[in-house]
């Protein structure tokens, strides 16, 4: 299997992504780490929580990831997101992609993240000293 | 027709839920779900956006609705 | 100190790399870790060995990270570049940037390999079967 | 004026060495290191293209040299 798309209640193991991409064949890596920001648009946030729609989320995650294998000659992909709490500085998602030249590594793994934003069905709400926040719920 | 609503992020908070029963009147389109919803939660026309999703895909105003369908209100994502 | 570019003579450590460049403020990670391939233009690589002019490499790697830092809003920046001998598998480069967000990581990154493959006194030689060769010296 | 040559990569092959002593007759630029060598040394005129660094930075033909600069020959890279 050349495709690993998991969702995770506990910390995610950045590591082992890259251990799982990794491959003889493979010469270049990206990996696209997202972690929790301590503030947003100068507010301090305290705390981030995701939640997911999961079986539709992995759906579309796998709908990117035939995307990016019809379009470039990557070799592995992997994406993992965190649901639940997470504290500043945890990691909300992993994408990592193996290819055999860098260029294509670089640009799917640029493209699954784009994407995942605008279609992947998780939803972050961020937790503030006064209040809460459901991201981009709002014009 | 009666169907069942899952509802994530800022939907919960507005339907005061993770899930829904409606009573669809008239057709059994997805745009009649979203104007019946509309009109029973006048908070969902103040997102910038939603979208509907049957059977874990993303499903246009005229697809039609069964009541076994797994259906979903999928306000604005913000994953990653 | 939001730089830090390193030769080592022994394994890299890619975890540790990316733990160096997170921070509370940066919310997108880009990472791109180049690996020896078994093979190159169909035929098989035993190792690779990688040689460094290491005052210069260190001093061009200095330039490329300042104009990192005058072109992109990013956070933190991290080359390490591996010499000696490579076995197939083994990590020869990790980049990591941090930033506020993704699209300066990941311009940055790019940047970052794609001068380095240009500028930085690093050479590469393939080992074969059959006999080794410099990469990139004959046209 | 008698100049110490750093050597790299493929040029070491070249050289037979990872330095080599060099008597630069006529001027004392970059151009004619590069012509003294080539004379000596054919092979370097095989490369791809070669550059020469004087203390560490990449030097241009017409860049005087002296005794003291640390001199290098630079063959084409190939990091990453």
């Amino acid at each position: 299997m050349n495709t690993q798309i998991e969702l995770h209640t506990e910390a995610l193991n950045v590591q082992a992504c890259i251990d799982w991409v990794m491959s003889p064949e493979s010469g270049g890596i990206d990996v696209f780490i997202g972690t929790v920001r301590n503030a947003t648009q100068g507010k301090t946030v305290q705390r981030l929580e995701f939640e997911a729609y999961e079986p539709m989320a992995i759906s579309e995650l796998n709908k990117i990831t035939q995307q990016v294998f019809a379009q470039w000659p990557v070799q592995k992909v992997l994406v993992h997101h965190r649901t639940g709490v997470l504290q500043i500085g945890e990691v909300a998602v992993v994408i990592a992609v193996s290819a055999a030249h860098r260029a294509a590594a670089f640009e799917a793994c640029r493209y699954i993240i784009d994407t995942l934003k605008q279609t992947v069905p998780i939803w972050k709400k961020e937790v503030f000293d006064d209040g809460e926040v459901w991201v981009a719920a709002h014009p | 027709m009666k169907v069942n609503v899952l509802a994530f992020g800022i939907a919960k908070d507005i339907f005061g839920g993770s899930s829904i029963a409606v009573e669809l009147t008239g057709d059994d389109t997805t745009a009649n779900l979203k104007s019946t919803l509309e009109t029973a939660y006048p908070r969902l026309k103040q997102l910038a956006s939603y979208m509907v999703a049957v059977n874990n895909e993303y499903a246009n105003d005229t697809l039609p609705l069964s009541e076994r369908d797994e259906i979903a209100i999928i306000p604005p994502v913000s994953g990653g």
